[in-house]
């Protein structure tokens, strides 16, 4: 090792999330810099943005579903399997949630129930198609579950645009559901959703840490043959996974319709990209559920922040996803992250 | 339903087949030395950005496509160097290459150009369409063929040379090896890591002409998240292909017909959002046939428990 | 003495001081070897001491961090083995590596191609393959594909790489493990044919008899250090034991005949088809009685995978019954054939049998992780699972510093500790063990087989599947011998000679009779 | 709140439309005329519209919204900063309240006239639409087109209209180009190109059918594809938002607003000073124009009524 390398080792030792922020930070304010930004600004807006005490509903409010699509992914990613039909189930989700208050009778409480229960299991049964297609037919899933979302995507907005179009409006989307059947709200942008996700992450931490199936799960990521001989059923565990992770997704689906948005909207649950930066901060989390959530949960502040900034400033909020790829690119390189998944 | 079929339409959808069917045989090599390539969306982004800048600021379509292959190189080192030096998981630094071209092309449109969303303009110089009047009047190949950009040319002759490599000299065996077990092609002296580098970056040369071709094959304009899921085709195509270059093309070709016998049912009064299911399901239905006669094929374990 | 040519004897091989250290474990320490033209030299010791180590330097796969080495007196450096390849060096791995999807001559070149005009010289490649196969007695042909090859053939193909690139010191890492006794003395003669001929053997293994039949010195490794090196016609099994493990051990099966009681395992007219639909295992019928060890030999690739993992509930059988202590299991899963009564040491402890980067205790635990005491309603038992995983460790001598380090890095013959303590701690009454000690040193062998025989005398119904005919002539009380997916076969133990055996593996039945 | 701050805050990233380009320009002239300043919140979803109109409704003393998206939450954010002014721009919500004021358009006026010019100069007799999404608000830029030029020539053949789709459909070039090359394979030679970003494409997709035109939308892009372009649609985004703040300030904006030819908020570039100098192929047709000035006329007489395909149920 020369000398000049000794530095470097020592400030390679900072643990690696941290050290990987820093990175993002660093290359990120150059970038403004060299644009002719005043990076410091941009940072402080962000953080201003997404954690003052004004700001951090809004944080929250936009990491319950982030958070949600982080579990979607994080769930199969455990059990070295991917799920990339997340913007299909949520879509699936979101319609039967608003179809369910929309079309059938009976008191707001128990409609809200319903219609959660509903949209998390008609996007669980979705996604355990692409299950069935490996199990049955080996069609690998990690792109079956990618093409089948745009099925679900175009079949649900074909319904909100035509059939069941909210006709007062010029756009594609239900007509609103009745505020009987909406979420309660806590405060401000804040609902109920909030504590549902919540209850929803720390069953899943707990499921992962303290349960056989959660043992199984980890062990099948770790190498699915061992699992397999150990008895673990593998096909039915694929099914299981997958209706879970489908469900969980529905279940986004539903509280951003029936907590915030009211109706179901054609393009809205898909614009903010919630199934991609889920995905990645599962990844970043190698799968482990309590990582990714926190991974999760730093990503909506970052992009909640990432819109106050370019309120503020006139730097485009771009940036927030720039810096979140450069943070996941160089943990991935640096430290190997994900590469746990041993055997396919 | 044969009626569908006019010289236009085919000539419209092989020229749209042509950015995927670049990025699928870019996708093939890369899968042939075992390196997972799912950040073709984001390459094809980069390029069909560095394909504008590089026409804009030259004034010539050769200067972009330069730009384009220069700079989607460039990109590519994160994946090459990533999976390879740096043994990190080919998934994730694909997710994360996805989302920083994306992300820094939005950017950089903004900063460079000061506009958002589109960037048109007169200096942006599309590539020329090769005319060959001697072919023009033939049925089908004077269809395809004519009024088509070199790239088009270039890639239709990329699918021939990179199967002839792979399958006909020693440089082709040696990749194969390396994909199929690189510790093997290791005990028998090749440099896996040589190869793979060498080999995503050459990929990441072709995906670049994907771009070009996208931004000024068509067009001559780029737009923000332009590629719009066409990389995500090729990663299918190449799935669908079984990193065969023939395959994969044929994968392309399936998906860009369904396409544009598609906008074709369109013209027939359904729905949009009906017909623009239509090359997903019928890339489905291919995935499923490809793949039920390998039924029984799959790992014991897999297919285990009643 | 008559005059001559004054030959100063300058080694072939000489390695010096070889260091290499994986973090703070030296797995070779300042070792010095010395190998002579056209000797046949063997490199001993037991699981861990740094043999795998040591040839994976001398081949240029991994470089030294002290020492040096010299070929024909002259000091080389290899970056990869590429290096070694240009010096004469070639190596046969225990783990083949070969390319299963491509062909013998493919796979042979690889590397090295003969081509015209930019391609690949099919014509030329396939010629001088047949021609070195031709001349050195390696019956295989060129033009097929790998992956439909028996591990005897693909082993030759192996030899045929290096032969292919002219080498003059051939490494041999534990080349007889899965050989049966006829294509281990085709082997043997390949060998003879090869020193013959002035090529040099490096020769790694677990197997005394074959050290004595075949190599002309052994050098002795132990925790990374040469610890003796001796002539082998002036030493003795007995000696290089000690050698090996500075204590004597003990190589005779020490058991008292048996005294079957009732069937546990009962597999009835059981038929496994292959994705083309031909039959892998054909209408195989075998009992298994509790207190009653039942070996299966065989050529490996006869059905015997095949068989083991319908047996154990990891493949669907095509026809047939099995049941497990009365209960019929036949289209159940592997959890519902643990219950009733299975454990099973299966072929390939690193790819099957463990998962490398999880902890000791999750490994020790899979399997039996359902059913108390380490797992009450769904819900798992962790101090359980550790106080299960840290008596195992304690028991089978296991050597890892906590339960809850990863087992990715135990050697071979530790990682098989770890299965066995597994598969044995729950008292399970089927026993199944596929190849129980392939690579494991023979202070191992020993232990592990007299588990096997305390498990039987326990009373347990114990299926011993192995390539090792020696093993299985000292374990099992009834042998049944595979041969196409058909079982050929019933010897009594007691009776069987090797040389019969090995006629019935190769499906001559006449002749053994 | 700051009086003179006026915001944009816009339904979409308001890169790939130039109509919200238009809607940030003219809320900079807005603040300008007021000599205060302006500033554009981008949002992408109805959680940051919401997030951004009450930052804005916070800071602002005018917000200026635009689109249906806003439909649902302005009236609750209006409600919550009773001082602080919305103009609502292409849409109006169905409780209003006093601080709201829009601004709608009768987009089809225009849309029809530049049908009357397809129509009136069509080779082939075939003429169609192109847009980006089949959503009831972008039928106002196709189905009036068709009806424009069946209107002055009745035996003109008018294709199906063809829909972008696809994963970015504001913002795929070549999509467009595609659905360009069929109605070119049907030898329709006036198309209505409502693509937003994707618009380039189809102007690029008619250059394979000799003589064929297409008409743009929002602002004059005869000049982005020379040779390419017959007329534009001009939604005047800018003037009116322009006024309506200037209008709001002085309290005398009526609370909703319908601008159509009439009022100027919509016109053709072909019928604005300058055609010569536009680059738009329509200053070719002198008496095509004369014609289609004389539909104007007509439609402001309230002679001829243009049906809105948007008639919203009530
Ligand atoms: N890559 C590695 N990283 C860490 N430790 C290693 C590595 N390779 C080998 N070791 C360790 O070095 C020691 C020597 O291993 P080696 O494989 O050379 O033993 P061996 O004599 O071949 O054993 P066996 O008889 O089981 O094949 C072992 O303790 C092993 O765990
Ligand atoms: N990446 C690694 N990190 C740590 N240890 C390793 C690694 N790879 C191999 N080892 C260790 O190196 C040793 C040699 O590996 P090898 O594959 O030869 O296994 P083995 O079973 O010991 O040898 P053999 O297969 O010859 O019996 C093993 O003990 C293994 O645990
Ligand atoms: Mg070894
Ligand atoms: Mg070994």
């Amino acid at each position: 090792m020369s000398d000049v390398a000794r530095p470097m080792r020592r400030l390679l030792r900072i643990p690696p999330v941290p050290l990987a922020i820093l990175v993002g930070v660093v290359l990120g304010g150059l970038l403004v810099l060299v644009s002719g930004g005043n990076p410091v600004e941009a940072y402080a807006a962000i953080v201003t943005g997404s954690l003052a005490w004004d700001s951090l509903p809004n944080t929250l409010n936009w990491a319950v579903p982030l958070v949600g699509m982080t579990l979607v992914a994080a769930i199969p990613l455990r059990g070295g399997m991917i799920n990339l039909g997340g913007d299909g189930q949520m879509v699936i989700g979101g319609l039967v949630a608003a179809l369910v208050p929309l079309y059938l009778p009976g008191p707001g409480p128990l409609l809200i129930v319903v219609a959660i229960l509903a949209a998390m299991v008609a996007s669980g049964l979705y996604a355990t198609i692409a299950a069935w297609g490996e199990t049955r037919h080996g069609i690998p899933m990690l792109i079956s579950s990618l093409l089948l979302s745009y099925p679900a995507i175009g079949i649900c907005s074909y319904v909100v645009g035509f059939p069941l179009r909210d006709t007062t409006t010029g756009l594609a989307q239900t007509p609103m559901i009745p505020e009987a059947a909406r979420l309660p709200v806590l405060s401000g942008p804040l609902n109920a959703g909030l504590l549902v996700m919540l209850v929803v992450a720390v069953l899943v931490v707990l499921y992962d840490r303290f349960t056989v199936g959660g043992y199984e799960l980890r062990m099948r990521g770790l190498n699915a043959r061992f699992a397999g001989y150990g008895g673990v059923p593998l096909a039915r565990q694929m099914t299981g996974v997958m209706f879970a992770s489908g469900a969980i997704a529905g279940l986004v689906g539903a509280l951003i319709v029936l907590g915030s948005q009211f109706r179901f909207q054609d393009g809205a649950l898909l614009s903010p990209g919630y199934t991609w930066s889920g995905l990645m901060a599962a990844l970043l989390a190698g799968g482990e559920p309590l990582g990714a959530i926190l991974a999760g949960a730093f990503f909506a502040a970052l992009q909640t922040g990432g819109f106050a900034m370019q309120r503020e400033t006139s730097i485009p909020r771009v940036l927030t996803m720039v810096l979140q790829s450069i943070i996941i690119l160089f943990l991935a390189i640096r430290h190997g992250v994900g590469r746990r998944r041993e055997t396919r | 339903m044969l009626d569908f079929i006019t010289p236009f339409l085919v000539n419209s959808a092989v020229q749209a087949i042509t950015p995927i069917l670049l990025a699928a045989l870019a996708g093939t090599l890369c899968g042939r030395v075992g390196v997972f390539n799912m950040a073709l969306e984001g390459q094809m982004l980069v390029g069909a950005f560095a394909a504008v800048v590089g026409s804009y600021a030259t004034g010539s379509a050769l200067g972009g496509i330069a730009a384009a292959t220069l700079a989607t190189v460039a990109f590519s080192l994160i994946l090459a160097y990533g999976v390879t030096v740096f043994r990190g998981d080919a998934v994730v630094i694909c997710v994360g290459m996805n989302l920083l071209a994306s992300g820094l092309t939005a950017y950089l449109l903004r900063q460079m150009f000061g506009v958002s969303g589109t960037f048109s303009d007169p200096a942006i110089v599309g590539l020329e369409k090769i005319r060959i009047a001697a072919i023009n009047g033939w049925p089908v190949i004077g269809w395809i063929f004519s009024r088509q950009t070199a790239l088009t040319w270039v890639a239709w002759i990329l699918v021939a040379v990179v199967t002839v490599v792979m399958f006909r000299t020693p440089l082709g065996l040696r990749l194969r090896g390396v994909g199929e077990d690189a510790e093997a092609a290791e005990t028998m002296g090749v440099d896996v890591t040589r190869y793979r580098i060498v080999t995503v970056l050459v990929a990441g040369a072709i995906v670049g002409l994907a771009g070009a071709q996208l931004s000024l094959g068509t067009v001559s304009i780029f737009s923000e998240d332009m590629s719009a899921g066409r990389g995500w085709i090729a990663v299918v195509a190449v799935m669908l292909g079984r990193n065969h270059p023939l395959y994969a093309a044929l994968a392309c070709v399936l998906f860009g017909f369904a396409d544009a016998f598609s906008v074709r049912l369109q013209g027939q009064g359904l729905p949009n959002q009906v017909t623009d299911v239509v090359p997903y399901v019928v890339t489905l239905v291919a995935l499923v046939l490809t793949h039920t006669k390998r039924r029984r094929r799959q790992d014991p374990t897999i297919t285990a428990s009643p | 003495m008559t005059a001559g040519p004054v030959v100063t004897p300058v080694a072939e091989l000489e390695a010096r001081g070889i260091v290499k250290r994986y973090g703070p474990l030296v797995a070779n320490d300042r070792v010095d070897l010395v190998v002579a033209r056209g000797e046949v030299h063997a490199v001993m010791g037991e699981n861990g001491a740094g043999k795998s180590t040591l040839m994976s330097i001398l081949y240029g796969l991994q470089q030294p961090d002290a020492g040096e080495i010299l070929m024909r007196g002259r000091r080389v450096e290899y970056r990869s083995a590429l290096d070694a390849i240009a010096e004469g060096m070639g190596m046969v791995h225990q783990a083949f590596k070969l390319f299963n999807s491509l062909t013998v001559w493919e796979n042979v070149v690889y590397g090295m191609e003969p081509s015209r005009h930019g391609l690949i010289d099919r014509r030329a490649a396939i010629e001088r393959v047949g021609e070195i196969a031709a001349r050195y007695r390696l019956a295989v042909d060129p033009t097929v594909v790998v992956g439909s090859l028996s591990v005897g053939v693909r082993q030759r193909v192996e030899i045929l790489k290096a032969l292919y690139r002219d080498a003059q010191i051939l490494i041999l890492d534990e080349p007889t493990a899965v050989l049966t006794p006829q294509e281990r003395d085709g082997l043997f003669d390949v060998i003879r044919h090869l020193a013959a001929d002035g090529r040099t053997i490096l020769f790694v293994t677990h197997k005394l008899h074959e050290v004595m039949t075949i190599t002309d010195r052994v050098t002795v490794l132990r925790d990374g250090r040469v610890v003796e090196r001796m002539v082998t016609a002036e030493t003795s099994p007995r000696e290089i034991i000690r050698a090996m493990t500075g204590r004597a051990v003990n190589l005779k099966v020490e058991k008292a005949p048996a005294s079957p009681g009732a069937p546990v395992l009962v597999a009835d007219d059981l038929t496994v088809l292959s994705d083309d639909g031909r039959p892998l295992v054909d209408r195989a019928s075998l009992t298994v009685r509790g207190g009653e060890i039942v070996g299966i030999a065989g050529v490996a690739g006869n059905g015997q995978t095949e068989l083991i993992e319908a047996l154990a509930g990891l493949r669907q059988p095509f026809r047939g019954r099995v049941s497990i202590a009365g209960q019929d299991v036949t289209a159940a899963g592997v959890d519902a054939h643990r219950v009733a009564g299975l454990a099973y040491i299966p072929e390939d402890r690193a790819v099957t049998g463990t998962a490398r980067a999880a902890s000791a205790a999750d490994n020790l635990a899979m399997g039996f992780h359902r059913h108390p005491p380490l797992a009450r309603g769904g819900l798992l038992d962790g101090r359980a699972l550790a106080a299960e995983a840290r008596a195992m460790i304690a028991r089978f001598g296991i050597k890892i510093g906590s339960e809850k380090l990863a087992v990715g890095t135990l050697s071979g013959g530790n990682l098989q500790k770890v299965v066995v303590a597994r598969e044995l701690t729950h008292r399970a009454p089927l026993l199944i063990a596929e190849q129980p000690t392939r690579g494991v040193d023979v202070g191992a062998i020993e232990f592990i087989h007299s588990e096997l025989v305390a498990e039987r005398d326990r009373g347990a119904a114990v299926l011993l599947v192995s390539a090792e005919l020696s093993e299985i002539l000292a374990l099992a009380d009834r042998i049944l011998v595979m041969y196409e997916g058909r079982i050929l076969a019933e010897v009594d133990a007691a009776t069987a000679t090797e040389e019969a055996l090995g006629l019935l593996m190769a499906g001559r039945v006449q002749e053994a009779a | 709140a700051d009086p003179k701050l006026v915001v944009f805050v816009s339904p979409n990233p308001i890169g790939v439309n130039d109509f919200l380009k238009l809607a940030k320009t003219g809320t900079e002239k807005a603040a300008a005329a007021l000599g205060g300043t302006a500033k554009a919140y981008e949002s992408t979803d109805p959680t940051t519209i919401r997030q951004n109109l009450e930052a804005a409704a916070k800071e602002a003393g005018v917000v200026v919204a635009v689109g249906f998206e806003f439909n649902d939450v302005l009236p609750e954010v209006a409600k919550a900063n009773p001082e602080t002014k919305f103009l609502l721009v292409d849409s109006c919500p169905q409780t209003l309240a006093p601080n709201i004021y829009c601004s709608v358009f009768r987009e089809y006026e225009a849309t029809f006239l530049a049908g009357a010019e397809a129509g009136l100069t069509t080779k082939t007799g075939k003429v169609g639409a192109i847009g980006a999404l089949d959503i009831p608000f972008l039928h106002r830029y196709t189905d009036p087109f068709l009806a424009g030029a069946k209107h002055v020539k009745p035996d003109v053949q008018t294709a199906e209209t063809l829909w972008i789709g696809g994963n970015n459909p504001f913002s795929d070039p070549a999509r467009g180009q595609q659905r360009a090359a069929v109605l070119v394979s049907d030898d329709v030679d006036r198309v209505m190109a409502a693509g937003a970003g994707s618009n380039g494409g189809i102007f690029k997709g008619l250059g394979d059918l000799d003589g064929a035109a297409a008409f743009g939308v929002d602002v004059n892009q005869c000049k982005q594809a020379p040779g390419a372009v017959m007329d534009n649609v001009e939604k005047r985004t800018d003037v009116v938002i322009e006024k309506g703040v200037a209008g709001i300030a002085k309290g005398d904006q009526p609370q909703v607003a319908a601008l159509g030819l009439a009022e100027g908020g919509m016109t053709l570039t072909g019928l604005e000073a300058g055609v010569a100098a536009s680059g738009c192929l329509i200053a070719e047709y002198p008496e095509a124009l004369a014609k289609v000035k004389a539909l104007r006329d007509e439609i402001v007489a309230g002679t001829l009524k243009v049906a809105d395909p948007m008639q919203l149920a009530k």
